[in-house]
């Protein structure tokens, strides 16, 4: 056996590979061209096809049975070597010089990268020539985190967590008011003892808040109204935004 | 590389071969050794040896102040690198990298409640915390376990160290302001969400 | 990897430090390190080198002919024993697994045509090649995908690895065996339309 089998037999041609080891029908010219004894590049490739077809008629008479690309190229050879020997036009395309040729370098470069395989395969290899060392310390970078983050970063977010743990609540301020009813007592009084106009200011308490004085202002104005509707007071004001006056109602003559 | 094969006259390095031949043998055999060899292993793969030890002793002057050693150990040999190149084969690298929000803001809760528990932590924050957020504040060293809790389910602590108030520049945990200095910051306004958001979330891988 | 490394490196390996101490130092490394080492991984240990190459090969001419070389292969630098001295120490090595035929002409095909689809590879073969042939050769991690040629049916294309060229003792792919020769010879040129051709017509179990 020339050749170990590989895996790359299939059934069809398995009968073939067992007997001569060849992978597929190059590798079996390549064998035949180097039993030539010449330079690949000086092979005679009428001879090399004589010895294919041969070889491939011997094996249908051992009734092996042969994959079905060996026959293609038995077929291809038989194709080549008839437009090699017979009379041709001279235009037919393509040349079979030129398809001869190209065999011939199929063939060399094949036998190129077998050559270049074992050639490799008997180098000094690493693990069966040349060693390394078994167990190596390894050379190693830790990486060490060296984080970032500020006295800011921390108590913003413990500001923000406390922030959103604690719902808002809203706290409407009490506010400090002269209610309608106090302002109509307190205007009503007032009146009582007022003898001429006066104006509504003067009624105001004087309170400094003006806040407090704003409510009192539209509170004792209300309460003007009221008591004027009701007879109690008079009202009197010159012209618009001037200001507003009052007097206890005077009986009507 | 392509010394072809040797001369087999080498093969187990009888007497009087070079000693510069013995010294190569030696120095190959030790390099691709799996372990420290004995003088009886030496012997075992390149045959015996008059004056193995004296050979081994003369190799490993030869290396005395390169960057690989020749060392005996307990009646082994074996190279190893300098003792004072150990600093190139094992070098520690910073990387600055920010805290995620959920680190920093489990960092905050242990700082202002510590000891505190886990459970006591995700109950402040709302949310629950993943084991990497802790294990980032351990490894920082920032966060120590503190004991465990004298309730049910006995619930390990947490607190800071040293290296925490280190780190942010306090003297003590007193120094971190107090609920009333983080409102009158308008650190407690909601309207800073957004912005919280913003500077905080732009690295949160963490959860 | 991260690059932002170099700050304290430099430390170790100051400019103008004697060209002694950075021998030493690759010495250590080299010897240390799990794998072949190129120049960049060599600067991110040691810092920027300066002529870094020129005293690799200084270190290299210093350990020629001793029972350890030191190599450099594909771009990698890496510490081996001597090749003469592999009797010595093969015996406990297990036996490096033997490649099929098949396996030995396809890597030899990529290694001289890289990169090179399986197509063309059957091509050169005259024969299909089975799912396993490459597969040996890609889990040896000799060989690796090398993207896709821009043909129709865009095949992917296969090339050679460091490891490759670390095992067969390779400095590069220039000294593959002859391969100025078969260059010259043309027998590394693409391989033609028609090649391919006459290989498709052959049968497929394969596909």
């Amino acid at each position: 056996m020339l050749f170990e089998p590989t895996s790359e037999t299939g059934e069809a041609e398995r009968l073939v590979i067992d007997v001569g080891g060849w992978e597929g029908p190059l590798d079996l010219l390549l064998t035949l061209a180097r039993g030539q004894k010449v330079d690949l590049r000086e092979i005679s490739i009428l001879e090399l096809v004589d010895q294919y077809l041969n070889f491939i008629r011997d094996a249908k008479q051992l009734r092996l049975e042969l994959a079905a690309d060996y026959l293609v190229m038995a077929a291809w050879l038989a194709y080549l070597k008839s437009g090699l020997l017979l009379p041709r036009p001279a235009d037919i395309d393509p040349d079979p010089e030129e398809l001869a040729l190209r065999l011939q370098l199929r063939l060399q470069r094949l036998d190129a990268m077998r050559e270049g395989g074992a050639r490799l395969m008997a180098r000094d290899r690493l693990g069966r020539d040349v060693f390394l060392r078994a167990s190596p310390e390894g050379i190693r970078t830790f990486r060490k985190a060296a984080w970032d983050a500020s006295l800011f970063d921390l108590i913003a977010a413990y500001g923000h967590i406390r922030a959103r743990a604690e719902p808002p609540v809203h706290l409407v301020r009490i506010r400090h008011v002269m209610p309608l009813d106090e302002a109509i007592e307190r205007v009503g009084r007032l009146v009582g003892v007022q003898i001429d106009w006066a104006e509504i200011a003067s009624f105001l308490p004087t309170e400094a808040d003006p806040a407090y004085r704003r409510s009192a202002l539209a509170s004792s104005f209300v309460a003007a109204l009221e008591l004027a509707r009701t007879g109690k007071v008079e009202l009197a004001q010159d012209g618009a935004f001037a200001p507003l006056m009052l007097r206890k109602a005077q009986a009507h003559v | 590389m392509s010394e072809e094969s040797i001369e087999e006259s080498l093969e187990s390095l009888p007497f009087g071969v070079a000693e510069e031949d013995r010294l190569r043998a030696l120095e190959a055999l030790l390099f691709a050794a799996e372990e420290p060899l004995s003088l009886a292993e030496i012997e075992r793969h390149l045959g015996p040896q008059a004056g193995l030890a004296a050979s081994l002793r003369a190799l490993a002057a030869q290396y005395a102040g390169r960057g690989i050693n020749l060392v005996e150990r307990g009646g082994r040999w074996h190279f190893q690198t300098a003792a004072d190149l150990a600093y190139l084969l094992r070098r520690e690298k910073e990387e600055t990298r920010k805290l995620s929000r959920a680190a920093i803001e489990t960092l905050a809760i242990i700082a202002y409640h510590e000891p505190v528990s886990r459970g006591e932590i995700e109950a402040i924050r709302g949310v629950q915390i993943s084991k990497g957020t802790l294990d980032v504040l351990l490894e920082a060293a920032w966060v120590r376990p503190a004991g465990r809790r004298e309730s049910p389910g006995r619930p390990l602590l947490y607190a800071t160290t040293p290296a925490f108030l280190a780190h942010f520049g306090l003297s003590s945990r007193r120094d971190l302001p107090g609920i009333e200095d983080l409102k009158a910051a308008g650190l407690l306004d909601p309207i800073d969400d957004a912005m919280m958001q913003l500077a905080l979330e732009s690295t949160s891988e963490d959860e």
